[in-house]
C-alpha cells in the first residue's frame, strides 16, 4: 500500500503543475542566495530542488516541456554557473527526474547523519548514465 | 505544461504512423519498414537529434524500433570517443544488449511454454 | 488481355487499404504501447536505482517479456491486425517476431528449429541496425578526426 | 492443337466422396454440416501440424472408401497433393494406405487436376478404382508460405485464409445415377504480372477465365448449360474480378457462378476475402456440390479449381505469380456414349 501511495504521489509530482518553484535545503554555512538566484533566473527551469551539505551541492531540476529537448545543456549551464559561485563545493546538477526524486526524498525523510551516504549514491547513479 | 506521458504517447504514436505510411502508401513489407526505421534511428543519432527526442518523449522514443538503431550507434560512438576507430566495432552492443538478450531468453522460454494456434 | 489493362481493372475492383483508418489505429496502438512503456520506466525509476536514461534497458526487457506472453496466448496477432504498424514498430513487435518464430519451429527441435529460426524475421532488423550504426559511427569518427564536427 | 480439351466417353463415375475438416471450419464454415468428419483439435491430437495434415487426408480417404464399402486393397491408384514442401503429408498418407501413388501438384487446383488424371486412367481402362483428392492444413501451409502463426501482421482485405480440410473421391467405371465426369479442360499457366501474395484471388482470376473460355469453346458449351460454374478459391476480390472479366469477354451472364473460397466462411470479415488452400475447393466440391448432384438439385456443373503456382522463394526473388486453373464437368443421369 505504501508503495502504491508513493507511486501516486510521484505521479502527481510528475504530471501536476502544483509544485512550482525552488526548494533549497541548506545544512552548511554557505549562503544559498546565489543558488536561488541562478535557479530562478533560468527561464527553462520549472522546478528545482537543491541540497547543500558539507562539501556537496546537489540540484535536481525539471524543465518546461519543450525545453526538455535541451535539458542536458540547461543542466550543464546551471552547473557551470554554480561552480563559479561555489568554487569550494562539488556541484552536481541533473535534469533527470531520478535525481530530483531522490533529492526530494532525502530532504523530506532522511536524518541529517544519513545525508552523506545518500548523496554519494545519487552522485554515483547520476554518473552511470553518461 | 505537457507531461512526459502525453509526449511519450504522441511521439511514440507518430513514429508508428510513419511506419504505417511506409507499409500502406510506400507498399513496403513489414520487414522493409522496420529496417528503414532502424536505419533512420541510427542516422538521427549520428546527427545528434535522437537523444534530445528521448529527453523530450521518454518511452515514446525508446520503445519504437528506431531506438534500436539509435542505441547501437550511441554505443559505437561512445566507444569511438574513448578508443578511436576500433571502438566503432567494439562498442556497438554496449547499450542495446538488453533488447536482444531479452528477446533470445524470452524467445526460448516462449518456445518451451507455448504452441502456436491457428485461430482467428 | 494486356497485363496493364488487367492491372488497371484489378486496382479498380480490389478493396483499397483504408489508409486514414489504419493510420489512426496505428497512432493509438503505438502510442498506448509507448505509454505503457513510460509507466514501466517510471516503476523502475521509482523503486530501483535507475535514472530516466538507464531505466530504458529494463523497460525494454519487460516489454519483450509482456510481448512473449501476448504472443504465446495468441493475442499479439490480434493486436497487430488491428494496430498494424502500431504493433509492429514498438520493441514488442521485435519481441513478437522472435518469439513467434521460436514457437513455430519448436517442432524441429530446440537446436535446429528454435535456435536456427529464432531470428528468421528479426535478423534483418539486427543486421541493418548494426550495419547502419557502423557506417554512421565510422563517418562521425572520421569527421571528428578531421575536425569537421565535435562529439 | 487440343488446347487442353479432354472428353471422357466412358464417363467415369464418382462413386463416393469424403471430406474432413478442422475445428475452426467446424465452427465457422457454412458447409460444416455437409462435411463427413470434423476434428476438435487443429492437429488431430497429433504432435505436429504435418502429422495432423496427414491424418486429415488419410481419414478423408477412409470415409470415401467406407461410404462405397470398398477395401483399400481394391484401389488401383491414389492421386493426391498438398501445399507443404515436397508434399510430405500426401506422401505419408500414401505410405500408410499402401496404394500405388502419384503425387499431384497444381497448388490449390490439385483437387481437379487429380480428378482429371484419375478419370483419364479410368477412361483408358487402366484402373477400376481410383482415389483422387487434395488437402491443406492452415498451420502447416501458413508457416510454409507466409509467417509464423503467432507473428503479428496486418493482413489486407484481399488476403485469404488457408483452410484445414481434406477431400477425397472414389472414381470408378460409369454407374448410372451417380455423378459422372463427362469432360474436362487442362488450363494453361496464366501470369498477369500480379506480385502481391496477399492478393492471390486477383492473380488467379485471369487463369480461371482463360480455362473457362477454352472449356466453353472447346466443348461448344455455353454458360447456361451448367446449373453452376463453381471456382475453387478466388475469394471475394478475385471472384469479383472473374465476373468482370466474364462480362468483358462477352459471356451472357454470371448468375450461376459460385466461388467456394468466398462462400466457405460465410463472408466473415475475420477471414478477409475468404478461404483458400488445396483443401478448400476439394472440401466444397466433394461435399456441397457432390451432395447437390446426388439429390438432383444440380444436373450438370463445371468445377474450376484455381491455383497460384508461387513459392516463398519465387516471391522473394521478385517473380510474378503464375497461376493455373483446371476445369472438370460433372453431370448426373447422362448416359455414357459407349
Amino acid at each position: 500500500m505504501k508503495r502504491i501511495g508513493l507511486l501516486f504521489t510521484l505521479l502527481i509530482l510528475l504530471t501536476g503543475c502544483s509544485e512550482k518553484g525552488t526548494k533549497i535545503e541548506n545544512t552548511t554555512a554557505y549562503n544559498e542566495d546565489k543558488l536561488e538566484e541562478v535557479l530562478d533566473q533560468n527561464g527553462h527551469v520549472k522546478l528545482a530542488i537543491a541540497l547543500l551539505h558539507e562539501k556537496d551541492l546537489i540540484t535536481g531540476i525539471r524543465v518546461n516541456t519543450f525545453s526538455r529537448f535541451q535539458k542536458k545543456k540547461i543542466a550543464s549551464e546551471i552547473k557551470k554557473k554554480l561552480e563559479k559561485a561555489y568554487p569550494d563545493l562539488t556541484v552536481t546538477v541533473s535534469a533527470d527526474s531520478k535525481v530530483l526524486l531522490e533529492t526530494k526524498k532525502l530532504i523530506d525523510k532522511e536524518k541529517q547523519d544519513e545525508y552523506q551516504k545518500k548523496i554519494d549514491k545519487i552522485k554515483s547513479i547520476e554518473k552511470e548514465q553518461t | 505544461m505537457i507531461s512526459i506521458y502525453i509526449t511519450s504517447f504522441i511521439v511514440g504514436g507518430l513514429i508508428c504512423v510513419i511506419g504505417q505510411l511506409l507499409m500502406d502508401v510506400a507498399k513496403l513489407t513489414p520487414a522493409h519498414t522496420l529496417c528503414s526505421l532502424v536505419v533512420a534511428g541510427s542516422v538521427l543519432d549520428g546527427i545528434g537529434w535522437y537523444e534530445p527526442l528521448i529527453d523530450f518523449a521518454g518511452a515514446g522514443a525508446t520503445i519504437p524500433i528506431t531506438s534500436f538503431g539509435n542505441s547501437l550507434t550511441h554505443g559505437a560512438l561512445a566507444e569511438a570517443e574513448k578508443h578511436g576507430l576500433i571502438g566503432v566495432v567494439t562498442g556497438m552492443f554496449e547499450v542495446t544488449s538488453s533488447g536482444i538478450s531479452a528477446a533470445i531468453v524470452f524467445g526460448l522460454i516462449g518456445a518451451l511454454l507455448f504452441t502456436s494456434k491457428g485461430n482467428v | 488481355m494486356e497485363q496493364e489493362k488487367y492491372a488497371h481493372l484489378e486496382k479498380e475492383l480490389s478493396p483499397k487499404p483504408p489508409i486514414l483508418k489504419n493510420v489512426i489505429k496505428a497512432f493509438l496502438v503505438g502510442g498506448l504501447i509507448c505509454l505503457i512503456g513510460q509507466f514501466i520506466a517510471l516503476f523502475y525509476i521509482t523503486f530501483f536505482d535507475f535514472t530516466e536514461r538507464t531505466a530504458s534497458n529494463p523497460t525494454v526487457a519487460t516489454m519483450i517479456f509482456l510481448s512473449m506472453l501476448l504472443t504465446g496466448f495468441g493475442l499479439y496477432k490480434k493486436i497487430a491486425q488491428f494496430g498494424g504498424a502500431g504493433a509492429a514498430v514498438p520493441i514488442t513487435g521485435f519481441g513478437n517476431a522472435v518469439v513467434s518464430s521460436a514457437i513455430e519451429h519448436k517442432s524441429e527441435g530446440y537446436v535446429l528449429g528454435v535456435g536456427g529460426n529464432m531470428f528468421k524475421l528479426a535478423g534483418s532488423v539486427i543486421l541493418f541496425g548494426v550495419f547502419s550504426a557502423f557506417v554512421v559511427a565510422l563517418i562521425k569518427t572520421i569527421l571528428v578526426k578531421f575536425g569537421v564536427v565535435s562529439w | 492443337m487440343k488446347n487442353g480439351i479432354l472428353t471422357f466417353n466412358s464417363m467415369p463415375s464418382i462413386h463416393s466422396a469424403g471430406v474432413t475438416a478442422g475445428p475452426l471450419e467446424k465452427k465457422k464454415s457454412v458447409f460444416a454440416q455437409s462435411f463427413d468428419k470434423l476434428y476438435e483439435d487443429e492437429r488431430c491430437d497429433l504432435p505436429t501440424n504435418e502429422d495432423g495434415h496427414k491424418q486429415l487426408m488419410y481419414d478423408a480417404v477412409m470415409v470415401a472408401l467406407s461410404k462405397a464399402k470398398k477395401d483399400v486393397e481394391k484401389i488401383d491408384f491414389f492421386l493426391t497433393g498438398d501445399l507443404v514442401n515436397q508434399m510430405t503429408p500426401s506422401n505419408f498418407t500414401a505410405q500408410a494406405l499402401g496404394i500405388p501413388y502419384l503425387g499431384m501438384f497444381s497448388a490449390c487446383a490439385t483437387s481437379v487436376s487429380s480428378m482429371i488424371t484419375a478419370a483419364l486412367l479410368a477412361e483408358a481402362k487402366q484402373a477400376n478404382w481410383l482415389i483422387a483428392g487434395s488437402s491443406s492444413q492452415h498451420n502447416a501451409v501458413e508457416r510454409q508460405f507466409r509467417y509464423p502463426l503467432e507473428y503479428g501482421t496486418q493482413k489486407a482485405a484481399t488476403a485469404q485464409w488457408t483452410v484445414t480440410a481434406a477431400g477425397a473421391v472414389l472414381i470408378g467405371q460409369n454407374k448410372p445415377g451417380t455423378p459422372s465426369i463427362s469432360c474436362a479442360t487442362i488450363g494453361k499457366v496464366v501470369d498477369m504480372g500480379m506480385t502481391d501474395p496477399l492478393n492471390m484471388g486477383a492473380a488467379m482470376a485471369p487463369a480461371a477465365m482463360s480455362t473457362l473460355s477454352s472449356h466453353l469453346n472447346g466443348h461448344s458449351k455455353t454458360v447456361d448449360d451448367y446449373d453452376t460454374i463453381i471456382t475453387g478459391d478466388l475469394g471475394s476480390s478475385g471472384f469479383k474480378l472473374l465476373k468482370a472479366l466474364a462480362n468483358e469477354q462477352g459471356l451472357p451472364h454470371t448468375k450461376n457462378f459460385r466461388d467456394a473460397g468466398e462462400e466457405f466462411y460465410g463472408m466473415d470479415p475475420s477471414f478477409f476475402a475468404g478461404a483458400s488452400g488445396a483443401g478448400c475447393s476439394a472440401a466444397v466440391f466433394f461435399s456441397d456440390v457432390y451432395q447437390k448432384l446426388q439429390k438432383g438439385e444440380y444436373q450438370r456443373v463445371l468445377l474450376i479449381a484455381t491455383g497460384a503456382l508461387l513459392s516463398p522463394l519465387s516471391y522473394q526473388q521478385g517473380d510474378t505469380i503464375p497461376c493455373i486453373a483446371h476445369a472438370i464437368e460433372i453431370s448426373i443421369n447422362e448416359v455414357s456414349m459407349i
